[in-house]
């Protein structure tokens, strides 16, 4: 589950245009981008009310600082807003950001200015004041979301310059801080903000303001009358509805009772395709969905049992079976946009048996003493539990019985009762795509899932050092240390890189097809760039 | 007035089956396995914040208390927080209950005289062809279930062979029930199918019954027209029998439409049951049975009274 | 004369089988049932793949060596079809036959006992009706677990008081004749009562009960796995399989299809197998009971 | 002397088989005069009678024949037609009131749609007062409270009124009454019957009644049609018919109906009349008949006069020569023992309410004692309570001087064995999962008698009941009323017990069945030296078995004595009145 995410990692610009390119080559979607900048250029029409679709539950919250599931970050990204954000090449921009300007001299002291004018959905105007309420509130100790920022920031950290100004002052130096302000969950709000659960009252500075929410069943936003970039939004409302399932969901968006489906399913990319009413976009950014195997609990204590299922699977056949085909290979990595992608220049790892079953004798498996596991997925999520199934199917006909792995869906609280609870030896999970420093920390500290790393590593400090240091190759030189470990120790399988995909129907305009952290570039950009025709 | 008496004495026996019901229902998430607070911090918590919750929610209670502190708040209409929101569990309820019963209603306001009137006709065109027809058409439909009849449903009429229906419901937060009509109809449609076979089969047994009664001969005998004797001498008798079967059905689309209702995507009770089932949201859950069972068990009740009503001899057999 | 009806209601069982396997609708019942039995049966033999094995590209259609062709993750549509029934069937008929039983000796219970005894079982189970059948399933088994066990346990306890209600009443009437009162004089115990004159005399009741039970169960077993809550949720099931595959119903239909005509043939088929015996038992056709 | 009912050569047919349910029957009844068809449970009376209004049971359809009401013929009529001569000029009186009148309809209401149905009186006033008239003519209440009440809130012999007033409403020419009175006791039974008579003689309607009753025809019909198989065997005033019975089966049926004036000797006849279908061709009695020779057998004898207005169809008719002959059995070996059952100061109850009050009773080795009175009266429960078959009892019976526990259960096995009980219905009294060979042999295994034993005496009490040794692997629904109240009795016998108690064992048989099991149960306690218990209603019955008698009403035992002088000159005024509603042919034939 993609739980909130507080980047605490930065990359240099130049670094970033290289980036852009591999990314841009490898998704090979430049013309399309350009081509949707000019179709976003042209002035959308106004009003209309737009329907978003969603899986989601019960379980639905909203607040500006914390998601657990796909509809709370759809829901976050229609009424707040972040500092700055990533363009295509998850590189931080100031368009689209509250802030004018960010500067540090040190890495460890940044001043960050607020564009004039901006008016939260009450009225209020943005001050500086918000600010400091809004990182006090990030980096508080007490909240939940700031597990990954409490190594370098806390809400003494943090104060007012001027009206218009505040400072953060980080515990270490961090390079590029930047990409934290461009998290979409490091937004601002105003003093004395509280989450839904608290206060139904959500005033952020995103186009659209809360009307009504319902858990389970939808919420309602409307148009932002003083919306700070001029022009728009162009909707009346935005309604966010959820779905029991994937299936009721997309048999919404073909009847037309939805205008967008977020996340649908891969298997009917063939059917919407065909659908003319409708129009399909895929993002290859990098989504991830890992195969944890806790490092420091049988059978995985054994580093060679962690290689031998990385050699057990057939990658390929893997993209076919669970993604029809929708994915690109990984090699067990993650953040392909990223410049330190793969550093090592490590082979794809093909499918190798023979290898496999000997590290496996050598770790002392056999068919009379085979590696027993249950992998546990949540069986709402096809790319979740169809890769688990597809998975322990691979590695027991490919070790022709020295594995005697299963795959158990959980059909109710997966993510309270199985996912990382104690027990538990290997579950599934998944990260929508971002550079490698916050991917990193993401599952190093907020998400010990595999309890990597192995005792006596470094790698932690590796890490610190590498955030800290200004110099690219230098910083390359322990990003590659890092990998190294990861990539001979670490106990991720990651097989592919899933597609995103979304569907929306041929009405909506203005929605910039390129790849971005966010699905539909962060939903077009709060959903202030979309547009209806009708 | 010994009726009213009556009512109050299966009030009464009602109230206790309801009691009865809910320690059942309290039995079976007390021994929930995974722990409640636990369920609504997630695993990003601490120890003292769990030990927090669970003071909070009166965990450490022994399970008496706690059945008693929570049977106590729903007598009086305290249904309290949703473990998994942390919002008051009414304004989650409150709205689909109205949606479900606008979907019974309908369902039924067709189901139940459609299955009256073919229940009494092919009864009285007994093993005739209409009658072979119509009851073995109910016995099928009666026998499928209503997943297999819904998702049939939906690749006839909405998706593989025609679009021409809606395969989910929408109805917007504080919109009413009404206000996606054709999204409705393939739900209505399921429930009128697995409905009405039983009501009518139930009908044209009964139906059945009273033409073959003395008494109906007797009328026939004394020269009355067939409408007088049908209307007037077997159809009021056979209804008897049938009130319990409506009930029985009305109950069931009330509450036991968690397949359909999930089918459809449709906001109803049914599957916000589904819902907090797949959320293990406790008390969402436990209230949610116990609104469902209460329902079943008025409508017995309703059917009981009824009946009594509507026959003389125990009517003025009560005392 | 005014003896037809007691002959008719104390027909023998195997007359009574004999009797509902005349009529056409018993027999085509049978011959449903035994179709899809006998696929049951046969299918894991026959199936050309096992049910995880990945075939081809998922939902798609015309495959060599696949009938009906891939299903969401490219597994033979045809070879699970063919593995899926049997476990509904087991445990639907596990069910039934455990809930039967159950409900059929507290159903005698009841009506030997009279009195307290009787009170105490009729109110326990108004408290188990009180819930719709697939309700009190789901509650149990989302509550704990899918397993085999449980799920038996939980659609058999929905079952007891039905069957249980129906015998009591069949035996109420039976327990009022001349037969039983003269065992009574001669001193039978309670028990030899219950199970050498009762019972033999309303096993036309419990056989009709019975077999509409069984529809019941398989449906609401079947629900259950729609819901997500198989017992073995990777293996296949023809209530799984709906749900899996129903989302790409429209480019690859096979994977809901052929289980949703397999349920409904087999349900169909118990179906009218037991309106089959009723009409027998009966004389006229009873309606059938509420949910 | 017009007729008011002409039925002519009717047949009725089996749809599914085609064979003959009833068949060349001819009967007319003149204006005023009430014609009783009589016969055996399944010879088509009540086919007939239906047939009258143009009606058929389910399954049935009228094959030929004619039926004139007055001018009317019936049967051409259409539906249409048929509907406004029912209740109009022909009505029908069905046999079992509580069920025919409907439940859920006020009487009042139920009377008034007849009326309105026929636009009979023209106004409701006039409606109202024939309604009020009608009631009185039935001697019933006719306050508007009274007709407010529903069906069940009236007694059996109210229902049955009302039913009268029913039928009688729109003044029919012509009415058809079905058994009226079984099942009423006898006073009520009286009371109807006067009704009946008074109706039909002051408004000249002609009357078919139907029963199996010798005794009510004697005393209410004018004439009598006697049919055996689905036709008339015999007809002619009913002085003729009883005092010189032409066809055999008459003269069984006369022999075999006890008469409480009469003579007591009652003499049965074994077998039963053959179904629709199994018919045998010619006479359907010659197989009964002990005077049948082949020519009987080849076609069904013609009606043959026998004298003025009464006609038989036997080929014997003419010879008056009595196949039957009346009992020779020697009275004199019976011999009267010591008290073998004691019933003293006997109170019983359903959950409270008293029933029995402080009874008792003595019942010697080898006599028969019968416990007769209206139902209610609580002789069951008395002889339940002997049984051990009744909770609710207080007081004590002692068999042979012990002391008897009061539930079966818990008396001594010998005790069980020694008290033995025959019920009421020969359908419910034997499981019908059972064969007839286990349902006898229970009492000796529980006596812990080897299988082999046990075997031997079932066939040797199969012997005593007259049925043969191959009975003992049917099972009951294969056999007759008649035979399984044998294999009951059987049952009874096979533990050898000192004493049977009979509860109302022949009111469920025909007359001739029951004459033969009458019959049997004397044999037995002459053979066996049995005390028995001989619960009834049936008065007459009691001359013919009885050597004492106790009259019950309402749970007090009003009159004990020899039933001889008991019922020849009572001394009680109950049993008095009791004695004089009993119909009785001789009385009626002086």
């Amino acid at each position: 589950m993609d739980q909130q995410e507080i980047e605490t990692s930065g990359l240099s610009r130049r670094h970033f245009i290289q980036g852009a390119s591999s990314v841009a080559l490898a998704a090979g979607i430049f013309s399309s981008s350009s081509l949707n900048a000019l179709a976003a250029s042209v002035p959308g029409k106004k009003g209309g009310s737009l329907k978003v679709g969603v899986v989601g539950d019960v379980k639905d919250l909203l607040d500006a600082h914390w998601i657990v599931a796909i509809p709370d970050i759809v829901r976050l990204n229609v009424g707040f807003e972040t500092l700055m954000v990533y363009d295509e090449n998850f590189k931080p921009t100031y368009k689209d950001g509250l802030a004018e300007e960010v500067s540090t001299k040190d890495g460890i002291n940044w001043i960050i200015r607020l564009k004039k004018g901006i008016e939260f959905h009450d009225g209020k105007t943005l001050t500086a004041d918000d600010l400091v309420y809004s990182w006090q509130r990030l980096s508080n100790p007490a909240e939940k979301h700031s597990k990954a920022l409490r190594p370098f920031l806390n809400p003494a950290g943090v104060s007012k310059v001027d009206n218009r100004t505040a400072k953060l002052t980080l515990l270490q130096a961090n390079a590029d801080f930047m990409v934290t302000l461009a998290t979409y969950t490091s937004t601002v709000v105003p003093v004395g903000y509280q989450n839904y659960a608290k206060s139904p009252l959500q005033i952020g500075t995103g186009p659209y303001k809360l009307k009504s929410f319902t858990p389970g069943v939808e919420s309602t936003h409307v148009r932002h009358k003083n919306y700070w970039d001029s022009g728009k939004p162009y909707l009346d409302e935005v309604r966010v509805l959820s779905f029991s399932d994937t299936t009721a969901l997309t048999n919404a968006l073909q009847g037309g009772q939805i205008d967008v489906a977020i996340n649908v399913p891969l298997a009917t990319l063939p059917t919407l395709k065909k659908n003319k009413k409708l129009d399909v976009y895929s993002n290859s950014a990098g989504k991830i969905t890992p195969i944890c195997l806790v490092i420091d609990m049988d059978p995985f204590k054994d580093v060679r049992t962690r290689q031998a299922l990385k050699m057990l699977i057939n990658r390929k056949n893997l993209i076919k079976q669970v993604l029809s085909g929708n994915g690109r290979l990984a090699n067990d990595d993650y953040s392909p946009a990223d410049p330190n992608y793969n550093s090592n220049k490590y082979p794809m790892q093909e499918q190798d048996a023979t290898g496999a079953l000997e590290l496996l004798s050598a770790a002392g498996f056999s068919k009379s003493k085979p590696v027993v596991f249950d992998l546990k997925a949540p069986d709402d999520d096809a790319a979740l539990s169809g890769l688990a199934k597809a998975f322990v199917e691979q590695v027991n006909t490919a070790s022709g019985g020295v594995v005697k792995a299963t795959a158990t869906t959980v059909a109710s609280g997966y993510w309270d009762t199985t996912y990382m609870a104690p027990g538990v030896n290997a579950f599934m999970t998944y990260y929508n795509p971002k550079p490698y420093f916050p991917q990193f920390s993401g599952m190093i500290f907020s998400y010990p899932e595999t309890h990597f790393p192995e005792p006596g590593s470094n790698i932690k400090d590796l890490y610190a050092k590498a955030l800290g240091e200004v110099n690219p190759k230098k910083r390359a030189a322990m990003v590659a240390k890092m990998q190294k470990e990861e990539h001979e120790r670490g106990g991720y399988i990651i097989p592919y890189f899933v597609n995103a995909a979304d569907s929306y129907s041929n009405k909506v305009k203005g929605i910039n097809k390129r790849n971005s952290a966010l699905p539909l570039d962060y939903y077009g950009m709060h959903f202030k760039n979309i547009w209806l025709d009708k | 007035m010994p009726i009213l008496k009556f009512i109050a004495r299966r009030l009464g026996l009602g109230v206790l089956t309801i009691f009865a019901v809910s320690v059942l229902i309290f039995l079976v998430t007390q021994a929930f396995p995974s722990d409640p607070a636990q369920a609504i911090l997630g695993r990003e918590t601490t120890p003292e914040a769990l030990d927090a919750l669970r003071q909070e929610l009166g965990l450490y209670r022994p399970a008496v208390t706690q059945f008693g502190a929570w049977f106590f708040d729903i007598l009086q209409g305290d249904i309290g927080k949703s473990f998994v929101t942390q919002l008051p569990l009414s304004d989650y309820i409150a709205p689909r209950v109205g949606n479900s019963l606008f979907l019974m209603l309908v369902s039924a306001v067709f189901s139940i005289p459609i299955s009256i009137a073919v229940g009494a006709f092919s009864a009285l065109r007994r093993d005739q062809t209409f009658d072979k027809v119509s009851s073995t058409t109910s016995l099928v439909l009666a026998a499928v279930p209503e997943f297999v009849m819904g998702t049939g449903l939906i690749l006839l009429l909405s998706t593989s062979v025609f679009q021409i229906l809606p395969a989910i419901t929408l109805i917007d937060a504080g919109q009413k029930p009404w206000s996606d009509i054709s999204g409705m109809v393939l739900p209505v449609l399921t429930l009128i199918l697995a409905v009405t076979p039983y009501v009518s089969r139930t009908m044209r047994a009964s139906m059945i019954e009273m033409l073959e009664s003395d008494y109906v001969e007797m009328a026939r005998l004394k020269g009355m027209s067939e409408r007088t004797v049908l209307l007037r001498h077997a159809l009021p008798n056979a209804l008897g029998p049938v009130f319990q079967v409506i009930a029985l059905n009305l109950a069931y689309l009330a509450g036991g439409t968690v397949i359909v209702e999930r089918l459809f995507n449709f906001p109803g009770i049914g599957s916000a049951l589904a819902d907090s089932v797949r959320a293990r949201d406790l008390p969402a859950i436990q209230f949610l049975t116990l609104m469902i069972a209460g329902v079943y068990v008025l409508m017995n009740l309703l059917a009981d009274v009824a009946t009594v009503i509507a026959t003389p001899r125990l009517r003025t057999s009560l005392k | 004369m005014n003896t037809q009806p007691e002959l008719q209601k104390f027909e023998k069982p195997d007359g009574l089988l004999r009797a509902a396997l005349r009529l056409k609708r018993t027999q085509a019942g049978l011959g449903l049932m035994i179709l899809v039995i006998g696929l049951t049966i046969a299918g894991p033999l026959i199936a050309p793949h096992t049910q995880t094995e990945f075939i081809d590209m998922p939902n798609s259609l015309n495959i060599p060596g696949a009938l009906f062709g891939t299903d969401y993750l490219g597994q033979d549509v045809w070879s699970r079809f063919l593995i899926g029934g049997r476990s509904i069937l087991l445990l639907s008929l596990s069910a039934t036959l455990l809930g039967a039983t159950a409900g059929t000796f507290l159903g005698l219970l009841a009506a030997i006992m009279k009195k307290k005894t009787d009170e105490v079982i009729m109110r326990i189970f108004d408290v188990i009706l009180s819930f719709p059948q697939i309700l009190l399933a789901l509650l149990l088994v989302s509550m704990f677990d899918a397993s085999p066990t449980l799920t038996i346990l939980a659609v058999a306890l929905s079952t007891t008081p039905r069957v249980g209600r129906i015998i009591r009443g069949a035996a109420l009437s039976v327990v009022e004749r001349d037969f039983v009162q003269a065992a009574t004089a001669l001193g039978e115990s309670r028990i030899r009562i219950l199970f050498s004159e009762v019972l033999p005399n309303v096993t036309g009741p419990l056989l009709v009960e019975v077999s509409l039970r069984f529809t019941y169960s398989i449906a609401t077993i079947a629900s259950l796995a729609f819901l997500g809550f198989a017992p073995d949720p990777t293996a296949a099931n023809w209530g799984t399989m709906i749900q899996e595959n129903s989302v790409v119903i429209v480019i690859q239909p096979w994977g809901a299809v052929l289980p949703v005509i397999a349920i409904a043939v087999l349900t169909i088929g118990t179906g009218l197998c037991s309106d089959g015996l009723s009409r027998v038992l009966a004389g006229i056709d009873r309606g059938g009971k509420g949910e | 002397m017009s007729d008011g009912l002409r039925i002519v050569d009717l047949r009725l047919d089996v749809e599914a088989t085609g064979c003959d349910i009833v068949d060349q029957v001819s009967i007319s009844i003149a204006k005023g005069r009430v014609l009783a068809l009589v016969g055996e449970s399944g010879s088509g009376k009540t086919t007939v009678g239906l047939a009258v209004l143009g009606h058929t049971r389910r399954g049935v359809s009228i094959n030929c024949g004619k039926v004139f009401c007055g001018e009317t013929e019936i049967l051409n009529l259409d539906e249409g037609d048929k509907r406004k001569v029912r209740g109009r000029l022909v009505s029908y009186v069905p046999q079992d009131p509580s069920s025919s009148l409907n439940p859920a309809l006020r009487i009042g209401l139920q009377l008034r749609e007849v009326l309105e149905a026929h636009n009979f009186g023209g106004s409701d006033e006039a409606r109202k007062a024939r309604i009020k008239e009608m009631m009185a003519e039935v001697l019933l209440p006719s306050d508007d409270e009274y007709l407010e009440r529903y069906p069940h809130q009236l007694s059996g012999g109210q229902q049955q009124r009302v039913g009268l007033a029913m039928a009688f409403a729109c003044r029919p020419s012509v009415i058809v009454l079905d058994e009226p009175t079984t099942g009423l006791d006898v006073s009520t039974q009286e009371h109807v019957l006067k009704t009946i008579r008074q109706l039909t003689r002051d408004h000249g309607v002609a009357a078919l009644y139907i029963t199996h009753d010798l005794a009510v025809i004697a005393d209410l019909a004018d004439d009598v049609a006697v049919m055996y198989a689905g036709r008339v065997v015999e007809q002619g005033e009913v002085a003729e018919i009883f005092k010189n019975p032409a066809h055999p089966y008459t003269r069984h049926l006369v022999a075999a109906a006890p008469d409480i004036a009469g003579k007591k000797a009652i003499i049965g006849l074994a077998g039963r009349a053959q179904s629709p279908g199994k018919r045998p061709v010619g006479c359907a009695f010659a197989p009964r008949c002990e005077l049948a020779e082949d020519a009987c057998r080849v076609e069904f004898p013609a009606m043959v006069s026998v004298s003025v207005r009464h006609d038989a169809a036997c080929i014997k008719a003419k010879q008056s020569s009595s196949g039957v002959g009346a009992s020779t059995k020697s009275e004199s070996t019976r011999k009267i023992g010591e008290p073998v059952i004691e019933v003293s100061a006997v109170s019983a109850g359903y959950s409270g309410n008293l029933v029995v009050h402080d009874v008792s009773l003595t019942i010697r080795k080898g006599e028969c004692l019968a416990l007769v009175g209206e139902s209610g009266s609580g002789k069951t429960t008395v002889s339940r309570a002997i049984g051990g078959l009744h909770r609710e009892w207080t007081g004590s019976i002692r068999l042979n001087g012990r002391e008897m526990k009061t539930m079966a259960r818990q008396r001594a096995v010998a005790d069980r064995l020694a008290i033995q009980y025959v019920f009421q219905n020969p359908y419910g009294s034997l499981n019908p999962r059972r064969t007839v060979g286990d349902s006898i042999v229970r009492p000796l295994l529980i006596d812990g008698k080897s299988k082999h034993d046990a075997r031997r005496s079932v066939l040797e009490v199969l012997d005593k009941v007259s049925l043969p040794s191959s009975y003992t692997n049917k099972y009951p629904d294969q056999l007759s009323g008649g035979e399984r109240q044998r294999i009951a009795i059987a049952r009874a016998l096979v533990s050898e017990p000192e004493v049977l108690v009979c509860d109302e064992v022949t009111s469920a048989l025909d007359v001739l069945v029951q004459a033969a099991i009458v019959d049997l149960l004397s044999d037995l306690r002459r053979q066996l030296g049995l005390a028995m218990l001989f619960v009834t209603h049936n008065l007459p019955l009691v001359r013919s078995i009885a050597d004492e008698v106790a009259v019950m009403s309402e749970g007090r035992i009003v009159e004990v004595g020899p039933s001889e002088s008991v019922i020849g000159n009572p001394q009680q005024q109950y049993t008095q009145s009791l004695i004089l509603a009993t119909p009785s042919i001789e009385r009626s034939m002086r």
